[in-house]
């Protein structure tokens, strides 16, 4: 469904990203995997149009994506949930979920989307009505996830949806996500928190120092320190 | 060893982020200590309040200045530069339309051509600056980049940016060096260099060095002390190897 | 094209340009190479203007034994009075002219110091907005203080040269005034550029947070070059006052600054050689149009307006399609360059 | 009493009506644009003008005519400014320096064209358009209710005041539209993500805050006994000040920073008037002291920039 080869990208004359492959088919839950400052966000805000992508390509059901702005490619079905500045903290949390649907323009069954999405997320809904900056650092996640559900998309990426989250939280959190593949949403996971991760992902890759260096179902992943790989890098 | 830099229970809220929340630390002389922790757990914040982007809400920050340990916080940027101070940014701040020349020669103060009348009479100021001119190109020798000294800022590669921004500080007799993330966005060859550098720094020029850093593998081979933060809350220290097998560490980073 | 005085074209255009030339070379010291968005240069200029204006018609007046309470400048009498006491005493006219400079100096740019203080800590918006808004004070301010004539302004301001009996001599001599001055001018501006100071300016303008960080003291520095700037800005306006003999407050609107801000942005930001060519292609322009307007029958339209309108596209025209402008900035000049060519000469030896 | 001060407090209650539908765009126009725009006098006095030309040319008194076309005209060239000059600039990465730098050619370009427009339309009608008269209109009521005199201004501004506060709130509080444009204004980079097409949005923003503004200069006629090319700029002192209070973020701030400049402005110095002489024309001198104050005090760090730098050391010594 999703296919990045050979991707060098980073931010202006910063390369972040060398040699990156991924493929994600769909119905999937792939993780992504890695320390701090390897790249992991550098590598959705490449496949959502927000990098500088030096060589490489980019391919979403069929189609380059790389070239697109993230507008259209939101169109293409693709929602992103980064990890920072991820609410409109002004607007409250069902305009927050407006704006997540606004490319679906006057569609009448929003409305009822959203009652769906405070389904699952029964936490926020009790907040409907209040400004998103006052929500905690869970319940923005938390907003950010269903937001980028609004726009009914093929596929998720979701940038470390737990961090900041109690060890609880970041349990059920996951455990939604998984709900919401189960409904058919394919999705790419950028985590810090292997055990978390790897829980409900089906295959994972490890990304250290920009490059990936491991790629492998997440039961073969599970067997492995991880922790090592992290700490010490592939060399 | 003693202390050039004691931060003691120093607090700094945004609204009701608790950025800082009572953080108290000591860096040695001539150590190479590192400052790590999971994003948004204040270690930047803490730069700034050591730098004087911020007026702490709470506790002060030290500095040794010959024999005492002084107060700085409070003091503006400028003045904790001449304290002895340099830091380096995230994304680095270079003078982008300066030559890499003139971005060291920027550097030093007291420098006689800066004075509105004097830089009007060549004679009272040429002489200092060939002098450091010729530094400034030993420098560059040094560090493998003289043949970049005319280029322009944006001629330069990321991990160059990073060597100049952290080298610029040699130009003037500064003894604590604050570098944030020096190796982000450079490649691990390359940050293992500047990271031999930083060492070869402290080693030959008696400096001191405190590094945020989150490429721990690279980190954790140089550094001789870590401290961690997390949640504007010391969380743990110790030497490197400690740091890593702290169960609180793997939690805060990798989740339970 | 009967009758068209090719000289004295000449020379008006070039007192022109020696006057604004002065203004476009401070401003660039000022906002090309230290980025302070000085969107207030004409209130400098206005109050050397101003200045000149006042002391010279006053003391003239006074030093004949006029007594200035019953006629003062701007009453009637006085003008007559200015008309016949003024160009008696070269003494005194090239005394006043020495004391008026000195004077505009100084107050000019201890008023510069003074209107950074609020606007040191803010962003490039709030600066410039200060700053332009103190001229619209200023020029609120004469308009309404009678000493200084109120609306009408001063007339008749004795000038420099006005015992030299044969015009074209005097034009001459003032042309060389002006244009001594802004020799001074472009000597001062160069070696400040091309020097220690004018390399910090430059990193100020780049990153003034990290200009900060290196120790640099931000805020005396901008508040040094705005009194540098403003008091040669000063000085510009007394050599305005006493080329056109009169001052009134509609001289020093808005446009003024940005008339001068067309030139630094067509000359280029940071070139001190490319705000001299911009000063001339703009008042040459401003010069033909005046001259060349009537000749070609057009009434309707005022050429002043033309002038402004070409002004405010320039700037928006130039910025977008060459933001450089027609002479990019160039590296600083120091000793610092030689050393370096020693070393890489004799490196490769 | 203060002698005047009743004329001094409706004085400051008609301006206030002014200074809102002047600076609520401008703050609205900021924080979704990120643009300073210096070019706003124009919107102000391209209003006037379209009164002033249907009144002087085509004698028209009818006010709701001049306000639809000043609506379209000044919203329009909001659209062309940003399209042809803002975008393009923005786009090449130019600081906000830059952009707002050329907005002030514009400003400039803008305000010396309608001095040549007046010039024509004067030879051509032998009118004085470079200083108009009040215009009577004869759609807006006038009147006196309770001993308060009502003129044809304070009831068009009024109700235009009221009207764009009451819309501007339905617009972003409760369409969709407009709460993309707090989305965007809040959170660029999100709003892109979203799928938010923000171009769209920038130019609709500049449309309204245009356009509001053309309409608050027609008004402008109604209240001004002799409007020149440069009414606008005449009061880009205070409406910008009201701008900077609010902080160029906050709308209610704003509607704040309109009633204490207006207040300050015309109960301030007819105090001053009568206690120590200081001529009427010097108010603008309150509203600047007032501009530098809030610099001072509450140096406002957006806006492009601003420096960490303390004058006065707090808790550095106990």
């Amino acid at each position: 469904m999703l296919r990045v080869s050979n991707l060098r990208s980073g931010y202006g004359k910063m390369v972040v990203l060398q040699d990156v492959n991924i493929n994600v088919r769909e119905g999937e839950i792939v993780a992504v995997l890695g320390p701090n400052g390897a790249g992991k966000t550098t590598l959705l805000n490449s496949i959502f149009g927000l990098a500088t992508i030096h060589s490489g390509e980019i391919i979403f059901e069929g189609k380059p994506i790389h070239k697109m702005s993230p507008h259209d490619i939101v169109r293409a079905g693709i929602s992103y949930a980064p990890q920072l500045d991820n609410v409109f903290p002004n607007l409250t949390v069902v305009e927050n979920l407006q704006m997540g649907s606004f490319i679906r323009g006057n569609d009448p069954t929003i409305k009822n989307d959203i009652e769906e999405i405070f389904g699952l997320f029964p936490e926020i809904e009790r907040r409907r009505n209040q400004k998103a900056r006052t929500l905690s650092g869970g319940e923005r996640q938390m907003l950010a996830v269903a937001r980028a559900l609004m726009s009914k998309p093929k596929m998720l990426l979701l940038d470390e949806p737990t961090a900041g989250l109690s060890p609880k939280a970041g349990a059920s959190l996951m455990k939604k996500i998984k709900e919401i593949r189960d409904r058919g949403v394919t999705i790419l996971l950028v985590e810090q928190n292997v055990r978390r991760a790897l829980e409900i992902a089906d295959k994972g890759y490890v990304l250290v120092s920009g490059r990936i260096i491991k790629e492998a179902i997440a039961e073969d992943l599970r067997k492995i320190e991880i922790e090592k790989l992290f700490f010490m890098g592939a060399q | 060893m003693s202390v050039i830099l004691e931060v003691r229970d120093v607090a700094k809220y945004f609204g009701g982020v608790k950025a800082l929340d009572g953080v108290s630390l000591t860096v040695p002389e001539r150590g190479l200590i590192g400052l790590i922790g999971p994003n948004g757990s204040g270690k930047t914040t803490l730069f700034n309040v050591i730098t004087g982007f911020y007026v702490p809400d709470r506790g002060s920050v030290l500095f040794r200045e010959s024999n005492d340990l002084v107060r700085i916080d409070g003091l503006n940027p400028n003045e904790v530069f001449k304290k002895g101070i340099v830091r380096t940014f995230q994304i680095p701040r270079l003078f982008n339309s300066l030559t890499v020349l003139e971005n060291l020669l920027v550097t030093p103060l007291g420098q006689k051509g800066e004075n509105p009348v004097r830089a009007l009479f060549r004679n009272s100021w040429s002489k200092q600056e060939r002098e450091l001119a010729s530094k400034a190109i030993e420098l560059l020798k040094t560090f493998n980049m003289l043949h970049y000294v005319n280029s322009k800022i944006s001629e330069l590669s990321a991990a160059h940016i990073k060597m100049l921004e952290t080298i610029r500080g040699l130009m003037t007799p500064a003894k604590l060096y604050l570098l944030d993330e020096p190796a982000a966005g450079v490649d691990y060859a390359m940050a293992r260099e500047l990271f031999t550098y930083v060492r070869k720094l402290r080693d030959e020029h008696n400096l001191t060095f405190f590094i945020i850093e989150h490429r721990l593998e690279i980190l954790m081979e140089y550094v001789d002390y870590v401290y961690v933060l997390h949640n504007g809350k010391l969380l743990s220290e110790g030497k490197p190897q400690e740091v890593i097998s702290d169960p609180k560490v793997i939690e805060a980073y990798i989740g339970v | 094209m009967i009758g068209f005085d090719i000289v004295g074209f000449m020379i008006s255009w070039l007192t022109l340009f020696g006057i604004y030339a002065i203004l476009s070379l401070t401003l660039n010291l000022e906002s090309g190479t230290a980025g302070i968005t000085n969107f207030g240069k004409v209130v400098f200029y206005g109050v050397g203007a101003y200045i000149s204006a006042t002391l010279t018609t006053y003391l003239v007046l006074m030093l004949n034994g006029v007594n200035v309470g019953e006629k003062p400048p701007y009453s009637v009498d006085g003008i007559i009075l200015l008309g016949e006491l003024g160009n008696k005493n070269p003494l005194l006219n090239i005394g006043l002219l020495v004391l008026s400079l000195v004077l505009a100096f100084i107050i000019a740019g201890v008023l510069g110091y003074l209107l950074t203080y609020p606007i040191l800590r803010v962003g490039p918006a709030f600066v410039g907005f200060t700053l332009l808004s103190s001229g619209e004070l200023l020029r609120i301010f004469l308009q309404h203080y009678e000493p200084v004539g109120a609306s009408k302004g001063l007339m008749a301001i004795p000038t420099p040269f006005g015992w030299v009996a044969e015009s074209r001599v005097r034009e001459v001599a003032y042309l060389c005034l002006v244009l001594g001055l802004l020799a001074l001018t472009y000597v001062v501006t160069y070696k400040l550029v091309n020097s220690p100071l004018g390399r910090t300016l430059r990193a100020l303008r780049d990153d003034e947070i990290a200009a900060l960080c290196l120790g640099k003291h931000v805020p005396r520095i901008k508040a040094t070059v705005l009194f540098i700037g403003s008091g040669f800005a000063g000085m510009a306006g007394v050599l305005l006052a006493y080329y056109l003999t009169s001052v009134n407050p509609n001289m020093f609107v808005p446009a003024v600054t940005f008339n001068v801000w067309a030139m630094i942005i067509l000359g280029g930001f940071g070139n001190l050689k490319g705000s001299l060519v911009g000063a001339a292609i703009v008042t040459f322009v401003d010069r033909a149009l005046t001259f060349i307007t009537p000749q070609l029958g057009i009434t309707v339209i005022s050429p002043d307006y033309l002038r402004w309108v070409i002004v405010g596209l320039l700037i928006v025209v130039v910025l977008i399609v060459n933001p450089k402008g027609l002479f990019p900035e160039k590296p600083i000049k120091t000793p610092a360059i030689d050393v370096v060519l020693e070393e890489l000469r004799g490196g490769s030896k | 009493m203060i002698p005047g001060m009743q004329q001094a407090v409706m004085n400051a209650f008609q301006y206030s009506l002014f200074y809102l539908i002047f600076s609520l765009p401008l703050t609205l126009s900021y924080r979704t644009t990120k643009v300073i725009n210096f070019a706003h006098a124009n919107f102000i006095t391209y209003g006037a003008y379209v009164a002033i030309l249907l009144h002087g040319i085509l004698g028209s008194n009818l006010m709701s005519l001049a306000v639809i076309v000043a609506f379209l005209l000044t919203g329009s060239i909001a659209v062309i400014n940003n399209m042809l000059v803002f975008t393009p600039l923005q786009k090449r990465g130019s600081s906000p320096a830059i952009v707002m730098i050329s907005s002030m050619g514009l400003w400039i370009a803008y305000k010396y064209l309608l001095y040549m427009i007046t010039d024509i339309a004067n030879y051509y009608t032998t009118k004085n358009f470079v200083s108009y008269g009040r215009i009577t209109y004869s759609d807006v009521p006038r009147g006196s209710v309770g001993g308060i005199d009502f003129s044809q201004a304070l009831v068009a501004s009024l109700v235009a005041a009221s009207l764009t506060v009451v819309l501007l709130y339905i617009l972003l509080e409760k369409t969709k539209i407009g709460r993309a444009m707090r989305a965007v204004a809040d959170n660029p980079s999100l709003a892109e993500i979203s799928g938010i097409p923000r171009a769209l949005i920038i130019n609709l923003t500049w449309f309204i805050c245009g356009g509001i503004v053309g309409v608050g200069g027609v008004i402008w006629t109604s209240f001004s006994g002799a409007i020149t090319p440069e009414a606008g700029d005449s009061m880009i002192l205070q409406v910008f000040t009201v701008g900077f209070i609010g902080g160029l973020v906050s709308l209610l701030r704003t509607g704040i920073g309109a009633v204490l400049i207006a207040a300050i402005e015309n109960v301030g110095i007819a105090v001053l008037n009568a206690f120590f002489g200081i001529p009427v024309s010097f108010r603008p001198f309150l509203t600047f002291a007032t501009l530098i104050t809030t610099l001072i005090a509450f140096p406002p760090l957006g806006a492009g920039g601003g420096l960490p730098y303390r004058f006065l050391r707090r808790g550095s010594k106990k």
